[in-house]
């Protein structure tokens, strides 16, 4: 892979590299340069398949990472470019043009995790939840369980004990720690 | 059973923003073949509007055992796999296990089928369609609830799109434990069912009647997309 | 499209001709396979209700309920699963992790019911008719989730370990410190067992996350004395881990005392606290050990003014002078005893009590007085010639060489009992002799056989490889002392069996069997006693005693209001059983001085 | 030591009744012994000096019921059948002066010193005595103070061997 | 070639974003709902067409009916707990997700998988392929009306159940493949019992050749039909037995080999055009290479040895940062799991790309313009998609 990265490393400017494998490597790169390289993947270098394209919500740093993964069979390779973008106002240049499937995958993340693709085909139809009131529920600050008890209701009725207090109050329950 | 609570109990109804409704479930004005103009209201034309009713039982006893053991012996299953416990009722269908030696077979629309089998989890979308098979189903028909995900969550006891209790949306007559059950245990489930039904106890449907409200409410505040009248058969 | 594609179809009549697969009886002829993942079962008496497989089941299903009939004891929980069959989904994670493999499965997989409640059982106690199937799942042997062996605890080999008394046991790294901890299951059955009632899965998982300074908050909660349990506690917590059942269990005492070692010393006091405002009250404390220093630290955190008077130059009681330095070095001691200092505790040593400080003196400048005066007289057996000059007490032995006093070292010396004491005595002078006169001449005897041993299996072992002899059942007779006047060593009998089947003590001898043990010198390990003469005749007379000891109830009163006991003096065989003592003495006390306060 | 001053005494005796009361007499000079010991021992060790004062006094009750038995002898005989082995434990521990402030220890040894003159008293005027009602009532003397001796040796295992781990 | 070709010079041209601006109320166009329930797609997805006439002239698929939010509640489970509900990802074939997420996992937080366990999971793979086959047949004879193969197909699968059942304790979710390794070796006589399963299957697709494919109706109704150009394989990310009857020999198990597929000789199987006929016929002929593959593995297994590696207190298990992409050729085209670790107890993400996200969704709306209602179901089918693999 490494001739690869440098071959890119001369033509873009990359943020950095990880090399995970032999056939798999990882590599950063600016939001809006994400389009020249994935063209340029594709075309020059070899990587027709778009394998999947998905967003990582890190939170912490307050980002989604855009992860495209495209394969080169021929050379039985694949590289995955990350993209770092905003997580309130999260848009993104789409590359349905590039892929048609890229279409379903943008959709998805637009009612997944709120981002938004503008111009991709159907983006703001429902596609897998339907009447949604909630955020986006694949953003890491949708609590899914709280939303399940507050919605469905679990069976009552159940109750657990610690072993260790209830030791404690079984054998020494005056005692100070 | 849990006790029925009246829709008091607290279900709050989550604010809907209004939807768009759909271009099929707008009315629209047809020009019919003899040049008339006609507008067909879908909501209302494609369903017919009336809330259930609880049938009674038969004049005689002997006369109502006589139905219950007819229709116990002909469990006439919808074929309408809600969740992943479907493909253990695939075997049911072959010569191996072979469920119409005991009358059971499967039917592909609602008014043929007296029994409908939620055969696992049963997420929101999916209820909306149950619960539509299940209204167009005729009296006097059973559910059935199959695996640990409809008693209690099962492994998505933590899902946002998943319902846990079945009882609370779908009045139900019996559970099957399982993950997923067996064909074989899916052949005792429905040799129980029949028991319940000959004993004369299959009342789910009737019990769906009376406490048609409380369904309705558990029911609309789960699922927010409801373009679709309260009782649709 | 050619006629064979016509016709071909038509070749599915032969199935006409071939006998039925029908299964007759699906619902009896079909049971699960050998390894089948069916309803669960478990054994209730093996379980110990450690909470493990509710922790890996990721549906939340399990539940730990108390059972009638099962009742809490060391060890177990008394609680016991119950499985919600409205959750499971048959994954068999919570056999695999079962830490007693009592949590099995059946082959059967029938369950069917109307009433949505009734599928929720606890296996083993609410009886189902799988309960006796033999076919179902078990733990493929082999198959851990978790890892059985302990992290190897790097020690002196035994021939570099006899020339010194350094420290026997390094101590764990980082690294290796972590990678024990991450063996724990955190299910909490060591907290009852501990005396102290120590938080232990709580600084073990600061271990984990490597939050050092955290752990030791944890620790000094509830054990200013970290440092030497760290080293020397008999760790009961050990025996009753859950991991313990099949495999190695956590090395909780060396866990203990690696963090204690990952925080600097000067740091100790601002991560404990400093103790809270001055509440007027005054406690004299009589002796500095485990026990007593225990009850100042929390006194001293509760705002009193706590006053020790300890006989010996330095503080510690038996740790320092029972317990020899390649077990327990006296820099780990003083730094604990330095953080109880730090509290503001004044620590008075070389003040016995008696002539200048007397009980009574005590009672009237202070609200309250502790004894913990710890058992520093040795027993002797009092068998012909023990009144020799070189018969010596294991005791006091071991408090020479610990204040560093030079003594001649016999060239061969014998030791009677078969206590920690005199594996520490034979062991210490082991050393001396090796640096002295460059071979180790021990013997140890003891009344009791192995099986019966007082001593740690650990201490023994060492011993052995350390080139001491031991004797098990020996029944010392005599000290020989030849016509110059010199011991020349111990006549002992063989001891048959020592108690009878009640468990009391009923030796038999076999005195054909009569063996001398060559020593210039006997040492005598086989008890120690509470030196109570120094409560003064008046006080010892209005003071309730209990078979030689002072009479206690829970908290450590005695039956005078002003005066509490508390350490080896009064229960407890052990530096932690001390300081749990030592808590319940304080909290005792600080909630009669402050009803004292109100009235 | 056996034929001390109580062997003297005994060896002409041929009457169960009588030597019953001589030896229930030495019981009540044991027993008179440690009652008055009692004050003069500090409280820490006072309870065993009662026990051992206890001991005494229940010796002394059962020699006396004996002696008002009628069917003493077949009640003797059916006795020595078991005979209490002597385990010659404390055989080795030398006779301490009790003086003025004696520790437990020193008490215990004082007291088992006493029942190991007693048993061999006994076991010696058995010995000397032609087999007969009188031989098996030596012996069941003996077996008694050996039992009594056991059980001291028990304590004083436990005080002596404890504390400490 | 299209059997016919149709101007569709009178339909409405497309908006901008691909849909046509139908005009219902025009009485031309009539609105149909195809599923979501459907005896042959294992799972729910339904496809709304507009037709005029019997010809369709836009289709679109609506999923989500099966969709419980698996990446969502992974997030919430340590590792060791993710293991049981990946494999509830798709019902036909769960093992590949249990092989999927243990290689990942292992491959992250560095687990050695000692040599059995290799060969053990390429055999529960293989026998997965086999069953997921079976109940494609059956879906597509009964997409076309003959419901005598689905019999067939499902008693082969059963019996195919059966020996998973005596293997892994669990017949349908077998939750065998744990991250470090397989459960349990082989049961005793297990070779035995798999060969007369195997001649079984060869016995019921001999069956099915003769009734199925040499049968003048279905080939009248498949042949031509809903066919994949070489050139539509990459921009629609077509993969596994509809790429491969296009003649492009795409299979992972060649292209990038995993698990013990070195060592074992097989051929992709490859068709000239791919149509619905060709591609059932590369998926039966992909039958048979398992069943051999099968009996290649039983022979050549090391007898005994290992089958799992030494794991760490799963309890407390933490997992270096880290991101990966683990790929497979499960029945239905490449499946992978990218998972992306962040040091903590729990994933921080986890995506699983299956086969039917192209092949449902961007592929399906292609295929189905122009086509005759009757043969809709029979097209859906036969890319063999599975809607779970779409919304997990």
């Amino acid at each position: 892979m490494k001739d690869l990265t440098d071959r890119l490393g001369t033509l873009f400017s990359l943020g950095d590299i990880t090399e995970k494998r032999d056939d798999l490597a990882f590599v950063s790169v600016a939001p809006d340069l994400l389009r020249a390289v994935i063209t340029h993947l594709r075309d020059v270098e070899g990587f027709t398949h778009l394998v999947l394209l998905t967003a990582v919500d890190w939170i912490e740093g307050g980002q989604f990472q855009l992860t495209y993964l495209v394969h080169n069979r021929t050379r039985a390779r694949d590289i995955g470019l990350r993209v770092f973008i905003d997580r309130e106002e999260a848009t993104m240049a789409g590359i349905h043009d590039l892929w048609p499937t890229a279409a379903t995958y943008q959709r998805e993340l637009k009612e997944m995790f709120g981002i938004d693709f503008p111009g991709s085909p159907r983006i703001d139809e429902e596609f897998i939840l339907e009447g949604w009131t909630d955020i986006p529920p694949y953003r890491r600050d949708f609590d899914t369980k709280k939303y399940a008890e507050e919605t469905y209701f679990h069976r009552p009725g159940r109750e657990t004990f610690d072993p260790a207090t209830h030791m404690k109050d079984k054998l020494y329950p005056g005692e100070a720690s | 059973m849990e006790a029925f609570v009246k829709p008091g109990e607290k279900n709050r109804l989550k604010e809907r923003p209004e939807r768009p409704v759909k271009q099929e479930l707008q009315p629209r004005v047809v020009k019919t073949p003899d040049g008339q103009e006609i507008t067909v209201e879908p909501l209302k034309d494609y369903y017919c509007e009336a809330p259930p009713r609880v049938h009674p039982p038969a004049y005689a006893k002997i006369v109502e055992d006589l139905f219950n053991w007819a229709r116990a012996e002909s469990l006439w299953i919808l074929g309408f796999g809600t969740g992943c416990g479907a493909i253990e009722m695939r075997p049911l269908m072959t010569p191996r296990f072979d469920a119409y030696r005991y009358g059971i077979q499967w039917r592909p629309t609602p008014r043929q089928a007296n029994l409908f089998v939620i055969s696992g989890y049963l997420s929101v979308k999916t209820l909306k369609r149950a619960i539509r098979s299940y209204e167009q189903m005729q009296n006097p028909k059973y559910v059935v609830g199959l695996g640990s995900c409809t008693i209690n969550g099962g492994m998505y006891w933590d899902s946002y799109n998943t319902i846990k209790r079945l009882d609370r949306y779908l009045p139900v007559d019996l559970y099957i434990t399982g993950c997923m059950p067996r064909p074989e245990a899916l052949l005792a489930g429905f040799l129980e069912l029949k028991k319940i039904i000959k004993a004369g106890k299959g009342e789910g449907a009737n019990r769906y009647a009376e406490n048609f409200d409380w369904y309705k409410a558990n029911q609309k505040q789960v699922i927010h997309d409801w373009d679709m009248p309260d009782y649709s058969w | 499209m050619t006629v064979q594609d016509v016709l071909s179809p038509f070749t599915a009549w032969k199935n006409l001709f071939r006998d039925p697969v029908t299964v007759r009886d699906p619902l009896t002829e079909r049971p699960g396979a050998a390894r089948y993942r069916g309803f669960h079962k478990n054994d209730v008496a093996e379980c110990i209700g450690c909470g493990t497989c509710e922790a890996i089941c990721q549906n939340a299903a399990i539940d730990m309920v108390p059972v009638d009939g099962i009742e809490t004891k060391e060890g177990d929980s008394g609680l016991r699963p119950q499985i919600d069959y409205g959750r499971c989904c048959w994954c068999a994670l919570c056999v695999d992790v079962c830490m007693t493999g009592s949590l099995t499965m059946s082959n059967e997989y029938t369950w069917i019911d109307s009433d949505p409640d009734a599928f929720r059982f606890v296996p083993g106690v609410d009886h189902k008719s799988w309960d006796d199937a033999e076919l179902g799942y078990h733990r493929p042997d082999g198959h851990r989730l978790t890892p059985p062996e302990r992290i190897v605890m790097r020690e002196m080999d035994p021939e570099r370990r006899i020339g010194n008394f350094e420290e026997i046991v390094d101590g764990y790294s980082v690294e290796e410190a972590r990678a024990e901890a991450e063996r724990c299951v955190a299910c909490g059955l060591c907290v009852a067992t501990c005396p102290a009632h120590m938080s232990i899965p709580d600084y073990i998982a600061t271990i984990r996350e490597g939050d050092y300074e955290a752990g030791l908050k944890l620790l000094y909660e509830t054990n200013p004395f970290s440092q030497v349990c760290g080293r020397v506690c008999t760790h009961k917590c050990e025996t009753v881990c859950a991991v313990h059942h099949e495999g190695d269990p956590i090395a909780i005492r060396w866990l203990k005392r690696h963090i204690t070692d990952q925080v600097d010393r000067d740091r100790y006091v601002d991560i404990i606290g400093r103790p809270a405002g001055e509440t007027g009250h005054k406690v004299a404390v009589v002796g500095a050990g485990p026990a007593g220093l225990t009850a100042a630290f929390d006194l001293a955190r509760m705002g009193h003014a706590v006053t020790v008077f300890e006989a010996r130059k330095h503080a510690g009681g038996m740790t320092r002078y029972g317990i020899p330095e390649y077990r327990l070095p006296y820099d780990a001691l003083d730094a604990d005893v330095d953080v109880i200092r730090a509290m503001g505790v004044d620590i008075k040593c070389d003040t016995p009590i008696g002539d200048k400080v007397t009980m009574t003196g005590l009672e009237k400048d202070f609200d309250t007085v502790l004894v913990a005066i710890g058992l520093h007289l040795g027993r002797s057996t009092r068998i012909p010639g023990s009144d020799h000059p070189k018969v010596a007490k294991a005791v006091d032995l071991l408090r020479a060489i610990t204040d560093g006093e030079t003594i001649d070292v016999p060239k061969t010396a014998v030791v009677i009992g078969g206590g920690n004491v005199a594996m520490d005595i034979a062991r210490s002078l082991a050393r001396l002799q090796k640096q002295i006169h460059g071979e180790v001449g021990m013997t140890v005897t003891a009344l009791e056989d192995f099986s019966h041993f007082l001593a740690d299996p650990e201490e023994v072992k060492e011993s052995f490889e350390e080139g001491i002899e031991i004797f098990d059942a020996r029944g010392p007779r005599e000290v020989l002392v030849d016509e110059v006047g010199n011991v020349t060593g111990l006549k002992t009998w063989k001891v048959v069996s020592i108690f009878d089947d009640k468990g009391r003590f009923a030796p038999t001898y076999d005195e054909g069997d009569e063996r001398i043990h060559v020593g210039t010198m006997v040492i005598e390990a086989i008890g120690q006693a509470a030196d109570v003469a120094l409560l003064g005749e008046a006080l010892t007379e209005k003071l309730e005693w209990n078979r030689g000891r002072i009479t206690v109830d829970a908290d450590g009163r005695t039956s005078e209001p002003w005066l509490w006991a508390a350490g080896d003096c009064v229960n407890g065989p052990d530096v932690v059983h001390a300081v749990a003592d030592g808590h319940r003495v304080a909290a005792s006390m600080d909630a009669v001085l402050k009803a004292k306060e109100l009235s | 030591m056996p034929e001390g001053r109580g062997y003297q005494r005994l060896k002409p005796l041929t009457n169960l009744q009588d030597i019953l009361d001589v030896a229930t007499e030495f019981e009540r000079t044991a027993r008179d012994f440690y009652k008055d010991l009692v004050p003069k021992v500090s409280k820490n060790i006072r309870y065993l000096v009662e026990e051992l004062a206890e001991e005494e006094q229940e010796h002394f009750d059962l020699f006396a019921d004996l002696a008002r038995r009628d069917d003493l002898g077949d009640l003797v005989r059916h006795e020595i059948e078991r005979p209490a082995s002597d385990r010659k434990f404390s055989d080795c521990v030398h006779l301490p002066d009790l003086g003025e402030n004696p520790d437990d220890q020193a008490v215990l040894q004082y007291a088992l010193m006493r029942e190991h003159a007693a048993m061999e008293q006994y076991t010696a005027l058995a010995e000397r005595t032609p087999p007969g009602p009188v031989h098996d009532l030596f012996l069941f003397l003996a077996n008694e103070e050996t039992k009594h001796k056991n059980e001291l040796e028990a304590i004083y295992y436990e005080i002596v061997h404890s504390g400490g781990v | 070639m299209a059997l016919f070709e149709l101007d569709r010079s009178q339909y409405p041209e497309a908006k901008a974003d691909g849909s046509l601006d139908i005009d219902l109320a025009s009485g031309k166009y009539l609105k149909l709902w195809q599923g979501p329930q459907h005896p042959g797609i294992t799972g729910n997805m339904s496809v709304e067409l507009t037709v005029c006439g019997d010809e369709v002239v836009e289709g679109r698929t609506h999923v989500g009916y099966l969709h419980r939010g698996f990446e969502k509640l992974m997030e919430r489970r340590t590792f060791i707990q993710c293991f049981p509900i990946v494999c509830r990802i798709c019902v036909p074939e769960p093992d590949f997700n249990e092989y999927c997420y243990a290689a990942a996992v292992e491959e992250l937080a560095g687990l050695e998988v000692p040599e059995r366990a290799h060969w053990i999971r390429t055999l529960i793979l293989e026998m997965g392929r086999i069953n997921s086959y079976m109940m494609y047949l059956g879906g597509q004879a009964g997409s076309f009306g003959m419901g005598v193969i689905g019999q067939w197909a499902t008693y082969v699968r059963d019996l195919m159940l059966d020996r998973f059942e005596e293997m892994t304790g669990a017949r349908i979710y077998h939750m065998f493949i744990l991250p470090g390794g397989v459960r349990d070796g082989l049961p005793e006589g297990f070779a035995v019992r798999m060969e007369e399963t195997l001649r079984e299957v060869e016995r019921a697709l001999k069956d099915i050749n003769d009734v199925m494919y040499c049968n003048a109706v279905f080939k009248k109704r498949t042949v031509g039909v809903g066919v994949i150009t070489p050139e539509m394989i990459e921009p629609y990310g077509v993969t596994g037995p509809n790429a491969r009857a296009a003649g492009v020999a795409k299979d992972v198990r060649k292209d990038q080999p995993y698990l013990v597929y070195p060592e074992l000789d097989f051929e992709p199987v490859t068709g000239s055009v791919s149509d619905i006929y060709t591609r059932a016929d590369v998926r039966r002929r992909d039958v048979h290479v398992s069943i051999d593959l099968i009996r290649q593995i039983l022979q050549k297994m090391p007898k005994d040895g290992p089958v799992m590696t030494r794991l760490p207190n799963v309890l407390n298990w933490k997992i270096p940062e880290g991101e990966t992409y683990i790929r497979g050729e499960c029945s239905r085209g490449e499946y992978g799991y990218y998972l992306v670790t962040d040091g903590s107890g729990y994933p921080r993400r986890v995506n699983v790309r299956g086969p039917s996200y192209t092949h449902a969704m961007a592929l399906l709306e292609k295929l189905i313009v122009n086509a005759n209602i009757s043969d809709v179901a029979g097209l859906m089918v036969s890319l063999h998609t599975y809607p779970p693999e779409i919304e997990r």
